[in-house]
């Protein structure tokens, strides 16, 4: 398969967790797995632009979410995307009780962790699929 | 048995234990109007069994003590009423589960006990007009604040403390559970540890806590009663809470020891929408 | 003052996307003078019924990195109106707003900082224009009718 | 967030609010941090570094700081007797 992977993150701009899976989702895309992945804007997808779905309609994608409301995960769905994972952020922060991790402007140094374990857990499933 | 069930076996095909949930699942679908949700089946054709577990309340067998059926109720967003284990229910009763998958003089007395022990809860609950669990049809009202939306329940069967819980009452019984107020002032709840089943609680006494990345609270119980049960879904999906703390939310259940002392200091909906807002508009301040 | 609501794109696939969610959040954070409140996007479709009620009750204006406009598109499309736009790129430049190699905050300079305080101020300036009474009395969102 | 009454009853009148041991209070002042309605108050530049500035602030039945407490220095009054206080000032009330 030569098709990239798509990463969407959610990017909510409320709380630390829409940040934290915008970072986890551009360190895999640019950083650990650039040949493999790539993103694609979520709010141009929403737009429900012809040219937004074919973006995303029939690709294999990986959603990063925030909070449980899902949205990317739901709005990527809409789109067509096949969703092969849906990462949510905030399982991965139940297992750092009682850190903070910043705001939804800027990470602190926990909430960089957190986010290097995100990603590298959706490189892995990535070079797991490719 | 009283109710219609829609019973979850965990249906285990390689022990003892997942062998006697289906015989006990079979058997209670041969007794009465309760019907099997099959849990392998349940994976490819969900819209079938999400309309039988919607329509009726839900007992979730397990065979051990991995909880597959509770796992795939949770999985489905199901609320289970009610549920026992069969290896836990062994050891209640001093049966020795061996590894024998078919069924054996001891496993049918085993299933035995478990029915009948079932059939007279039940009716013991429904005696008492036990309704806790029948599905909801709870009417809100709404106070917005920025974007956030503040429910409450109009229901007059339920009643608030002032620290933001409310007690569903019906019968001897409550369900319990904390308020918008407490979730959106949370924000996502990444924990929840329930209070332990049995406990006697005094009225104001803490039934458990729930912890987001701001803050943890403690629930407080508006009754005073013994916690009969847990939401367990709730261990595992803590976010139900901010999606409804009312309905999939809740907290609790607790069986009642003082209800009309308890409801002097417990409010309806009209004054704990006043107290709510007021306290929103102090948050401003 | 009554709120306002600021819908930003937060794009993902150029710096244009990183600079408008930043002069958001610093319009949020630290012009304070400015009641806002920040709405999150992706919640329209995925059924915010939060969002999509402030956006009809309150002023929103959106906030786009690039000349695609989804997030003033997207209001227009599930809340009915919009009060003001931004289009970063006319601020920063098409060049640099669909910049796709640096996106993240770690990789901006002092240079794409100025930008989030160049489009922060547009920002400001758009909400202080809006008329005052255009939103007074419609804070009626709650259906209590207090 | 400071209400005046609770449960109908003024807020003065309820006696509940943390009560600092300082033979154990080791000043690390996580209750300062926890609480969100002002109920501590730090004095960096004296001997007892933390007072109980504003006891009615404390939401009445609530316990949570003492639970960030790592020396085990916060105690409440019993919480049954302050129900039971509260249900006599109403009922007093109420007859008066």
């Amino acid at each position: 398969m030569h098709k990239k992977v798509k990463v969407i993150p959610c990017s909510g701009i409320g709380k630390v967790y829409g940040l934290m899976a915008r970072e986890a989702a551009l360190k895999t895309v640019h950083e650990l797995c650039p040949e493999k992945s790539e993103t694609v804007c979520l709010a141009y997808i929403v737009t429900g632009d012809k040219e937004a779905k074919e973006k995303i309609e029939g690709y294999d994608c990986i959603t990063v979410d925030g909070c449980p409301k899902m949205c990317a995960s739901k709005n990527v769905a809409i789109a067509g995307g096949i969703i092969i994972e849906d990462v949510k952020v905030l399982d991965t922060v139940k297992e750092h009780k009682g850190k903070k991790f910043g705001t939804p402007t800027q990470l602190d140094a926990d909430g960089e962790v957190v986010i290097s374990e995100i990603a590298a857990k959706i490189a892995a499933k990535i070079n797991k699929f490719n | 048995m009283v109710e219609n069930y829609a019973i979850l076996p965990c249906n285990g095909l390689d022990k003892c234990a997942g062998a006697i949930s289906r015989e006990i699942a079979i058997k209670l679908c041969e007794n009465a109007k309760n019907e099997i949700i099959c849990p392998v089946f349940y994976r490819v054709a969900e819209a079938k069994y999400n309309k039988i577990a919607g329509e009726h309340p839900l007992l979730v067998i397990d065979g051990c003590q991995t909880r597959c059926a509770s796992k795939l109720a949770a999985e489905k967003n199901l609320k289970v009423s009610k549920k026992i284990t069969i290896t836990e229910e062994a050891k209640i009763h001093n049966v020795e589960l061996k590894s024998n998958l078919r069924l054996l003089k001891n496993e049918n007395a085993l299933i035995e006990i478990i029915l009948n022990g079932l059939n007279s809860a039940e009716e013991k609950a429904a005696s008492s007009s036990d309704k806790t669990n029948a599905s909801y049809n709870f009417e809100y009202e709404t106070y917005q604040k920025d974007k956030f939306l503040f429910r409450v329940p109009k229901n007059p069967e339920i009643y608030f403390n002032e620290n933001d819980c409310w007690a569903y009452v019906i019968g001897n019984r409550a369900r319990i559970g904390v308020t918008d107020f407490v979730q959106q002032n949370l924000s996502d709840i990444l924990y929840y540890t329930p209070p332990e089943i049995g406990a006697e609680n005094d009225q104001f006494g803490e039934v458990g806590e729930i912890e987001s990345s701001k803050s943890v609270i403690d629930i407080i119980s508006p009754v005073s009663g013994k916690v009969v049960s847990i939401n367990e879904t709730l261990i595992e999906k803590p976010e139900l809470i901010n999606e409804n703390p009312y309905e999939l939310g809740w907290i609790a259940e607790l069986e009642l020891t003082d209800f009309e002392s308890d409801k002097e200091l417990l409010v309806g909906f009209d004054k704990y929408f006043e107290i709510m807002k007021k306290k929103l508009e102090n948050l401003n301040a | 003052m009554s709120k306002v609501g600021i819908l930003s794109c937060s794009g993902e696939e150029c710096l244009g996307g990183t600079i408008s969610r930043l002069a958001t959040r610093k319009v949020l954070e630290e012009l304070k003078f400015i009641d806002t409140v920040t709405l999150c996007l992706p919640l329209y479709l995925a059924g915010g019924e939060e969002e999509r009620t402030f956006a009809k009750v309150f002023p929103t204006i959106s906030v786009d990195g690039c000349a695609k406009l989804c997030a003033k598109r997207s209001t227009e499309k599930y809340s009915g109106k919009i009060n003001g736009s931004i289009d970063v790129s006319k601020i920063i430049g098409n060049e640099n707003a669909l910049n796709t190699k640096i996106v993240r905050n770690q990789d901006l300079t002092d240079e794409h900082l100025q930008m989030v305080d160049k489009v922060a101020s547009e920002i400001v300036k758009i909400i202080s224009s809006l008329p005052p009474n255009s939103y007074s009395g419609k804070f009626g969102g709650c259906s209590c009718g207090s | 967030m400071s209400e005046t009454t609770f449960m109908g009853v003024e807020r003065n009148k309820i006696d509940w609010n943390p009560t600092i041991d300082y033979t154990k209070c080791d000043f690390c002042m996580e209750c300062t941090k926890f609480c969100p309605h002002q109920v501590f108050e730090v004095r960096e530049t004296e001997n007892i570094k933390l007072i109980v500035k504003n006891p009615n602030n404390c939401v009445v039945f609530c316990r949570a700081c003492s639970k960030t407490c790592g020396p085990d220095a916060i105690t409440f009054p019993d919480k049954n007797e302050t129900t039971q206080k509260i249900k006599d000032i109403r009922k007093e009330e109420n007859n008066g």
